[in-house]
């Protein structure tokens, strides 16, 4: 029925288009070895085929045409490399969430995506690691273990460090990163945050630096500082200590506290996988710094951390119906799938491999690699969800149709939400 | 509407709310239709199919406003015997004169009145746009004609009406229209449900109707149906031009047009106007009924006002200096006169052909020839850079390096940094205030054309050449001011205003005006607007603070009148047809015409007043009747002069259609104005060969984001980025048919040009079947060029000149083209694409296509 | 510690919870969609208004929106939806033309598909095809017409684009072999920040720069934004967008200079055909009603209103709507709920976690042997 | 300014001790936005205007300020319009304040390649040394059969549908007295 030419070229160049928009979304599988020639020389010879049509007998502009019909199956050709091959096109698998209907607004996205760089994304994990770190240190302090003090400490200055450079960097007005101090607001995490940080930056930073102490001369003005220090850095320590669980926690709601849906659906895991992932790379600091002696707390915080991370994980990634559908997918699928892969191994290897130093340090590697990992692909699933309209729609729309049916409302009555 | 006047259509919306049935007629589902109750997809072209279907309804159904219609339209007025219907001529009149491509009117006229129209044919008065001057009043004609009150005759026109447009049926507005007959049935019969004694309807046009080569009669036949439903000279009623320029009224009404003088005066014809004497007479017909009595003064003030002390009654008040017409001085004359060399300069104020105006390539074609030419805009455009950034620099027709055209670009001022009035759309002027000064070397139009005056003058003082005493002896004495030496609009105003010669004193209305050099009037439609000294277009008492007339908002012409001939908004004694229409009404204890508005009728004439036998002028119109500027105070249903084309509408098929007349064997209006050049040509149309070469239509129109040329839109970022690159728009069907992609791009060819756009496929086009064929249209918007911060091909380079003979406005409404997928070829190639079409087509630039297409058998019928 | 028992959720006047003693009544917008003609006065008055820079100059393809969506460049923003659908009562536009299916599907999908990143400064993002391609019609969302009604005719919308395969088998006029598109309605919307009651920007905003007027509108002050973006993320409708290359956060103000002046925000004096209305807020939400009501009667069952119930997920939009469509094919969520509803457990969470990993960490230490 | 104006201009401080403990509007409130007025409020001077784009003729108030036009807005006295505008009308400022507005004479040579600027007083009068020369040559005195003409058609003239009647009517009246006939303008297009 379909002749040849413009029609079915363009019936098909819709389809395929239609078939790409696949790599938008994130996929369920690994990429497969696609057709990716194949595709892109059968939509040649359709374009082809294009210019045969009766109708257009044009002579100047056919050339032309060819030219730019060439140009954009090899685009469309491009972008068929990374995707599966096409819903009932003959047999390509099914995605394991169904597809939902929906209608949108020219497929675009209803809310804006975060405007967050990836310097948010390490500062989840800068702030984190600082946070754990500082536990560590107390740990380390309370206990007597000075290698994991020393190295707590000393990680959790260049944790925060770091922290305030990124948030600094991310502000669209950097100069003006001090009017985070104008207000106090409890309804906003990002306020509290602030707080928070400028409670145990200063804190975390003096606690580092006592560790000067030892290397200070005994005598004259440093050499009383010197003597000063170690119960500065004590009490400094301590109120470090005292704020990270805050530090470490409040980033699960600075996230969740958004119109982001798999944020937002996930706050009562976020501040698990935070606070897992905060324990388990402070604990692969412990690991990477204290000889296999000191290191006994760290592996049990890895254990601990490791344990809270991957259920955190695990429950946002299966709990949330459709919106967990971005954590799986794509590229932040990858990343929290390497993360948990990682952290299963650092945990694994702290525990197996106690006696070994190199052992060691490679866990604690892998730990504070997997909890990287893990911070990306939280962040970048959110992202994900926002750029997509299905994640906006489809939910609301089915919370719209449960009250319309339990409540046996017109159908075309707004309703007011069960809360 | 709503989308080249949105403002204008809040109130059509507020009648809508106010449950009014809103009906929209267009090619394409414009922003309009949106909210339209009912919308009707048309062939381009093809609204006297579709209005003359309604004519017949009302008439068929005799639904029309019978007492109106007796009283105040000329419908049982008897014309002559000589007169042939189209029916009977199969497209033709009787007194078609081949030659000339004209009528001789003499069968057209009332019974007994056949020597009145003068003899011979009506080419001079096409040449000269005469449709034109009507604008104010109504063509000569006999007052005393014969009538049949019962509207039996034969030969009344109310008779030659019925039997005019008895085939336009339903069945024949879905043949020619492609409007299915429910939907024509539907508009029918909501528009004469509402109108009669208690219930107006408006009709609203554009330049939809006007840019055809039959486009004054598209208006005729809106005219009739309003004059049948009782729907003119009242509330709610009438034929509504929307004008789509801040004072394209105003510049209409004081004409920078070549033949015209302000209030519609006639420029003088070198035949028939020598003298002073045959002009005035020429102008008020004598013996003819109404105002245009009183020409001769209106004629007099004006060279009064030119030339002052030195027009006296002695020297016919300086007509001598006057400049002559020989024939068409339009302005596509004028472009072909430039490709021909024979113009030597140009000015161009605040207008820009090279975009806006048809065959957009003879325009660049016609400036890149000139010795000299004046812009003067507020942005650089195209026509000022068509040497430099052309699409002919592109094809290599212009070589800058070969380009003759000395170019002036003068900045203008701005509408705020300028004062002077504005006459809008309802004939209404309003004074703007000057906010700011023009920047750097801008200048209004105002300083531009009195300082060089001043300075033509001063150069010419010693000069003692007859010809220059024109200029030497004009008055030209205005005032300036600031540190500009800006000339006072107000003293202009007061000029046109008019004056008494003597005191000075403004004049307060035109019955003032005087034939004996006692005063002056720069334009005597305007008398009024400066009356007792002040500026009464300046008046802005708040709308809160008045009645719905509005009548002390600014001022219109005449007199203030904001709904001409309202003397019909009563019956014929005087009395409202009915209270919820009352406006204008006769109190008989006063003895005196009062209402909301400026009764448009001498105040104290009574309704039973009839006039005296032989009675001419303002005498000769009765109590009862409303058309004043008539020749016989009634509204015309029948044109028996005036109108070059023919006394009733008539569909013709646009002068580039793709289908044959299903009406008559005359396929295009036989008298339009053609021009055989080798720049200009027409797509072949049925029954020449090759019109298959060109299969689809395509319409222009504006677009609400944009302002015609671009010049005022596409240099203003945010209106550019609201609609920031040119397109085409198709119907889902065509995109098919011819392989266009939703945002890819096209090109459209036509005899004259080829040009790109973006496509955008959507369902608010669709094919229409006509006479058992699919016809396709396109759209375009019209306001892309090569210049401002988005741009685009222009639409415009797409016709050819074909011309209403009436007025001389081209057809830009409709044309034939091919559609072809991927964008268009550029540099010579290009030109060689629209040679392969025109070969193919069999199009010999050169040369009209015969303008009669009926055979022997009606040509000799139409020739009788 | 709350003002109000409901300051995070549920009905509340806003004025009077962000401090402001004797406030005066609080103003709002209802925005009209069935008297829109899409003329697109408001973005351009708006745009002149409060100096808002140029949002980019391309070509959407979205029928005539060619701004694409709300951003930091364009705080009007009228969206343009081509449906083959009824209007109201009226008659159908293309009944008895020789039409084939529709193309809404079609052009939307190019639509999104035909760009990348597009626009304006701040980058309208792009859309994805598939979604465009259901805005034809379809789905459990879709409960309006016949369309729906009809079961081949519901399929329309995935399906819409296969017509282009399929031109009339029959002579040309003579029918086309698939079925017809004889209803058409072009649906126009002036969409703007909803000002609502329970505003996430401003409750996540952590410098105060935005804040709530005495009004009840809620305005980001340009001296105090530092560009966190935290306000982005949180709006439920994807309003307030960060402007590139300035940093900070830009939204519609409903011209709080000018309400200060007893003056009416710029695109409500603008608007044409009153489609957009500004007034006191109860005020409108009764004609807004009446408005509904009108419609109702007049033969325009779809006609319904949109955020104007204070009991909705954002306390009620200051800004509301009467729509003739589901929100979504509007580009508005369905059902918004305002993030802070969900703050209080979020903290009593974070807490929990926070007292987990000192647990943990004081287990770790003290517990085991090495 | 003292640490305690700077304590108690804290909004933290506001926060605690006034009446919006959520730091969400009074507390909030920045200098900048309480100096806030509205710019037609603070205008030096307004004029009254009229819409230069179609024919409906919307009302239009010019503010001034500087003497620079700071907002143009509809005239909600008018009885046309009612204060309201459409796009075009909206745009008139961006219009009036284009950077793209040409605001200085230019010239272009024959057979050059590019503009170059000019004095406006010496194109004034470089343009009426060309209209007297073109008139010179094309003038026509009488026709054939020696009825007057008293006419040039060297050169033509279009536009003034977007001009004033004031500006109109010199225009005419100016070129009549000259003898030019081939004036027109959009009302033929």
């Amino acid at each position: 029925m379909t002749p040849p030419g413009p029609v079915g070229d363009r019936f098909r160049r819709f389809r395929e288009r239609l078939a790409a928009e696949g790599d938008d979304r994130p996929q369920v599988s690994d990429d497969r070895p696609s057709a990716t020639s194949g595709a892109a020389a059968t939509s040649g010879e359709e374009f082809a085929s294009g210019g045969d049509h009766p109708s257009d007998r044009g002579t100047a502009a056919s050339s032309r045409r060819g030219d730019l019909t060439a140009r954009r199956s090899t685009e469309a050709g491009g972008r068929q490399g990374r995707r599966r091959r096409r819903r009932g096109g003959g047999g390509g698998e099914e995605l394991r969430v169904p597809e939902a209907e929906f209608t949108s607004y020219y497929g675009r996205p209803i809310l804006k995506g975060p405007v967050w760089k990836w310097d948010i994304a390490a500062y989840l994990f800068t702030g984190g690691l600082a946070a754990g770190s500082s536990l560590l240190a107390a740990g380390g302090q309370l206990t007597g273990r000075p290698a994991l003090r020393r190295a707590g400490r000393v990680t959790a200055l260049a944790a925060v460090s770091a922290s305030a450079v990124f948030l600094v960097k991310d502000l669209g007005r950097p100069a003006r990163f001090h009017h985070m101090l104008r207000v106090a607001k409890p309804t906003s995490p990002m306020s509290m945050g602030t707080w928070i940080l400028t409670a145990y930056g200063p804190a975390a930073g003096v606690a580092a630096i006592a560790e000067a102490a030892g290397v200070l001369p005994r005598h004259g003005l440093l050499g009383l500082a010197g003597r000063a220090l170690p119960p500065i850095g004590h009490v400094a320590g301590l109120l470090a200590a005292g704020t990270a669980p805050a530090l470490a926690t409040y980033t699960g709601v600075l996230l969740a506290d958004t119109a982001v849906p798999s944020w937002h659906e996930a706050y009562p895991e976020l501040p698990v996988i935070f606070a897992g992932s905060a324990l388990a790379s402070g604990a692969g600091v412990g690991l990477l710094a204290a000889p296999p002696a000191q290191a006994g707390p760290a592996r049990r915080m890895a254990v601990a951390g490791a344990a809270l991370e991957l259920y955190g994980a695990h429950r946002v990634e299966t709990r949330l119906g459709l919106l967990s559908e971005p954590y799986r997918l794509g590229r932040p699928g990858r990343l929290l799938r390497a993360g948990r892969l990682l952290t299963a191994g650092g945990v694994a290897g702290a525990l197996l491999g106690r006696r070994s130093r190199v052992v060691g340090a490679l866990s604690g590697t892998a730990l504070l690699a997997a909890s990287v990992l893990t911070r990306f692909g939280i962040f970048y699933g959110g992202v994900a969800s926002a750029r997509d309209p299905r994640y906006t729609v489809v939910p609301q729309r089915e919370r719209v149709e449960a009250r319309r049916i339990g409540m046996d409302l017109p159908s075309d009555r707004a309703v007011p939400p069960t809360v | 509407m709503a989308e080249a006047h949105p403002v204008g259509f809040q109130w059509v919306m507020e009648a809508k709310r106010r449950g009014a049935k809103v009906f929209h007629v267009d090619p394409r589902f414009t922003r309009t239709s949106a909210v339209a109750d009912s919308y009707l997809p048309i062939r381009a072209g093809t609204d006297i199919a579709l209005l003359g279907g309604v004519v017949r309804y009302i008439l068929d159904n005799e639904l029309d406003f019978r007492e109106y219609v007796l009283s105040y339209t000329n419908a049982a007025t008897i014309v002559s015997e000589e007169f042939s219907d189209t029916e009977d001529g199969d497209g033709f009149f009787s007194g078609f004169d081949p030659e000339t491509g004209t009528y001789v009117q003499d069968s057209w006229q009332y019974e007994g009145n056949e020597g009145s129209s003068g003899s011979g044919h009506t080419a001079k008065e096409r040449d000269s746009a005469s449709g034109l001057e009507h604008e104010s009043h109504g063509a000569q004609v006999d007052g005393d004609t014969p009538r049949d009150e019962t509207l039996q005759h034969p030969r009344c026109v109310y008779q030659i009406l019925k039997r005019h447009f008895a085939r336009y049926t339903p069945e024949m507005v879905e043949r020619v229209c492609g409007i299915p007959q429910d939907k024509f049935l539907e508009l029918a019969e909501a528009w004469t449900r509402n109108s009669g004694r208690e219930r107006t309807g408006m009709l609203i046009y554009s330049v939809g109707w006007t840019q055809h080569s039959v486009g004054v009669q598209y208006i005729r036949t809106g005219a009739i149906i309003q004059l049948l439903l009782g729907n003119m000279g009242r509330p709610g009623g009438g034929v509504m031009a929307l004008r789509g320029h801040a004072s394209i009224q105003g510049s209409t009404d004081i004409p920078t047009l070549f033949n015209l003088l302000p209030g519609y005066l006639p420029m003088p014809h070198h035949a028939d106007h020598p003298t002073f004497d045959e002009w005035v007479d020429s102008i008020r017909h004598p013996g003819q009924k109404g105002f245009w009595g009183n020409a001769g003064s209106f004629a007099a003030s004006l060279l009064k006002a030119y030339w002052g002390d030195a027009a006296t009654p002695e020297n016919d008040y300086c007509y001598g200096y006057m400049p002559r017409m020989t024939g068409d001085h339009g302005t596509y004359q004028q472009v072909l006169n430039m490709i021909d060399g024979k113009i030597k300069g140009y000015f161009l104020l605040g207008q820009n052909p090279a975009v806006g105006s048809a065959h957009g390539r003879a325009q660049r074609l016609g400036m890149a020839n000139l010795d000299w030419l004046v812009v003067r805009d507020l942005f650089m455009i195209e026509s000022a850079t068509f040497w430099q950034n052309g699409p002919e620099v592109a094809t290599g027709e212009i070589v800058p390096e070969e380009c003759r055209t000395e170019v002036f670009f003068l900045p203008a001022a701005s509408h705020v940094e300028k004062e002077g009035t504005f006459t809008q759309t309802q004939r209404l002027l309003q004074w703007r205030e000057k906010a700011v000064e023009p920047p750097g070397d801008a200048r209004s139009e105002l300083w531009f054309f009195y300082h060089l005056g001043r300075k033509l003058r001063e150069k010419l003082a010693d000069s003692p050449l007859p010809r220059d005493r024109a200029l030497l002896d004009l008055t030209w004495d205005y005032p300036t001011h600031g540190p500009l030496a800006e000339p006072s609009a107000e003293s202009v105003l007061r000029e046109i205003n008019g004056y008494d010669v003597a005191t000075g004193r403004p004049l307060s209305s035109f019955a003032e005006a005087r034939a004996d050099g006692s005063t002056a009037i720069g334009c005597w439609i305007y008398t009024g607007v400066y009356a007792d000294g002040v500026n009464q277009a300046a008046r802005r008492k708040s709308r809160h603070e008045q009645d719905w007339v509005a009548a002390e908002w600014g001022w219109a012409w005449p007199a203030n009148r904001r709904i001409l001939y309202n003397r019909a908004s009563a019956d014929p004694d005087g009395n409202p047809w009915s209270e919820r229409k009352r406006y204008v009404w006769w109190d008989a204890e006063k003895g005196e015409w009062t209402g909301y508005d400026v009764p448009d009728f001498e105040k104290t004439k009574p309704p039973s007043y009839r006039p005296p036998p032989g009675a001419s002028g303002t005498e000769g119109i009765a109590g009862d009747d409303p058309f004043i500027m008539q020749g016989d105070g009634k509204g015309w249903l029948y044109a028996p002069s005036g109108v070059l084309d023919g006394p009733l509408p008539t569909h013709y098929e646009p002068v580039e259609s793709p289908v044959r007349n299903p009406l008559y064997g005359q396929q295009a209006n036989p008298t339009r104005k053609m021009y055989a050049h080798p720049v200009n040509s027409v797509n072949p149309s049925p029954p020449e060969q090759h019109s298959q070469v060109f299969p689809y239509v395509f319409t222009v129109s504006r677009l609400t984001e944009h302002h015609t040329a671009g010049a005022m839109s596409r240099t203003v970022s945010p209106l550019a980025e609201l609609q920031p690159e040119m397109f085409v728009e198709v119907s889902p069907e065509l995109a098919v048919e011819r392989g266009l992609a939703h945002l890819g791009w096209a090109h459209l060819v036509s005899g004259r040009a080829v040009i790109e756009a973006k496509v955008l496929v959507t369902d608010r086009l669709t094919p229409l079947r006509v006479e058992d064929r699919l016809i396709h249209q396109v759209w375009l918007p019209y306001h892309f060029g090569f210049e401002g911060l988005v741009t685009g091909d222009s639409a415009n380079d797409l016709f050819g000149i074909s011309l209403d003979p009436n007025v001389l406005i081209q057809e830009s409404k409709v044309g034939t083209c091919d559609v072809r997928p991927g964008r268009r070829p550029t540099g010579p190639a290009l030109l060689d694409l629209v040679a392969d079409y025109q070969r193919r087509a069999g199009i010999n630039p050169g040369h009209n296509a015969p303008a009669v297409t009926t055979d022997s058998e009606g040509k000799e019928q139409g020739a009788s | 510690m709350l003002p109000d028992p409901n300051s995070l959720y549920g009905p509340l006047d806003p004025a009077p919870d962000a401090g402001y003693e004797n406030a005066p009544p609080r103003m709002g917008f209802f925005t009209d969609t069935s008297v829109c003609i899409g003329c697109k006065a408001c973005e351009v008055a708006c745009k002149e208004w409060n100096g808002v820079p140029e949002s980019g100059l391309d070509l959407l393809g979205m029928s005539y929106d060619n701004t694409g969506a709300l951003t930091a460049n364009s705080w009007r923003h009228v969206a343009f939806i081509e449906q083959p659908r009824p209007a109201g009562h009226r008659t159908p536009p293309f009944a008895g033309t020789p039409t084939d299916g529709s193309v809404s599907a079609a052009s939307a999908a190019g639509a999104a598909g035909t760009s990348e990143r597009t626009g304006t400064d701040p980058g309208v993002p792009t859309g994805t095809p598939s979604a465009a391609a259901r805005m034809a019609g379809g789905g459990p969302a879709d409960v309006l017409g016949p369309i729906a009604a009809d079961p081949t005719a519901a399929g329309r919308g995935a399906a819409g684009p296969q017509f282009l395969g399929m031109p009339g088998a029959q002579p040309p006029g003579r029918g086309t072999g698939v079925e017809e598109r004889t209803d058409f309605r072009w649906l126009m919307m002036s969409d703007v920040c909803k000002h609502c009651t329970h505003a996430a920007c401003l409750d996540v905003c952590p410098t105060g720069s935005l804040f709530r007027t005495e009004f009840g509108t809620v305005v980001v002050q340009e001296d105090i934004c530092n560009g966190c973006g935290y306000c982005i993320s949180a709006c439920p409708y994807g309003v307030i967008d960060q402007r590139k290359d300035d940093g900070r956060a830009w939204k519609c103000t409903l011209c709080y200079d000018r309400l200060g002046a007893g003056m009416t925000p710029a695109c409500a004096q603008a608007c044409p055909t009153e489609s957009i209305q500004y007034g006191p807020l109860d005020e409108l939400r009764e004609r807004a009603a009446a408005r509904v009501a009108t419609l109702h009667e007049r033969g325009v069952p779809e006609a319904r209103l949109y955020g104007h119930d204070p009991n909705d997920g954002v306390g009620g939009d200051g800004a509301f709507f009467l729509l003739l469509d589901e929100p979504e094919v509007y580009g508005l969520p369905p059902d918004p709920v305002v993030t802070t509803r969900d703050l209080p457990k979020m903290w009593k969470r974070a807490g929990l976690a926070a007292l987990a990993m000192a647990a943990a960490t004081v287990a770790a230490f003290v517990g085991g042997s090495s | 300014m003292g640490l305690r104006t700077f304590i108690e201009g804290w909004p933290v401080y506001r926060q605690l001790t006034g009446t919006d403990p959520l730091g969400r509007g009074a507390a909030a409130k920045s200098d900048g936005s309480r100096a806030l007025t509205a710019r037609t409020d603070t205008a030096d001077s307004m004029a009254r205007s009229v819409c230069p784009y179609c024919a409906v003729g919307c009302g239009q108030r010019v503010f001034v300020k500087d003497g620079q036009v700071s907002q143009i807005e509809g005239d909600p006295d008018s009885p046309i319009s009612r204060g309201r505008l459409c796009p075009k009308g909206a745009a008139s400022k961006s219009l009036v304040t284009s950077p793209l507005r040409q605001t200085t004479v230019r010239y272009r040579r024959p057979y050059s390649t590019q503009w170059e600027d000019l004095e406006l007083d010496t194109a004034l009068d470089m343009i009426a040394d060309r209209m007297l020369a073109a008139r010179e040559q094309t003038w026509e005195d009488v026709d054939t059969q020696g009825r007057p003409l008293n006419r040039t058609l060297g050169f033509s003239s279009l536009g003034g549908a977007t001009l004033d009647n004031e500006e109109n009517y010199l225009i005419k009246k100016l070129f009549t007295a000259m003898g030019a006939l081939q004036i027109e303008n959009q009302a033929r297009i």
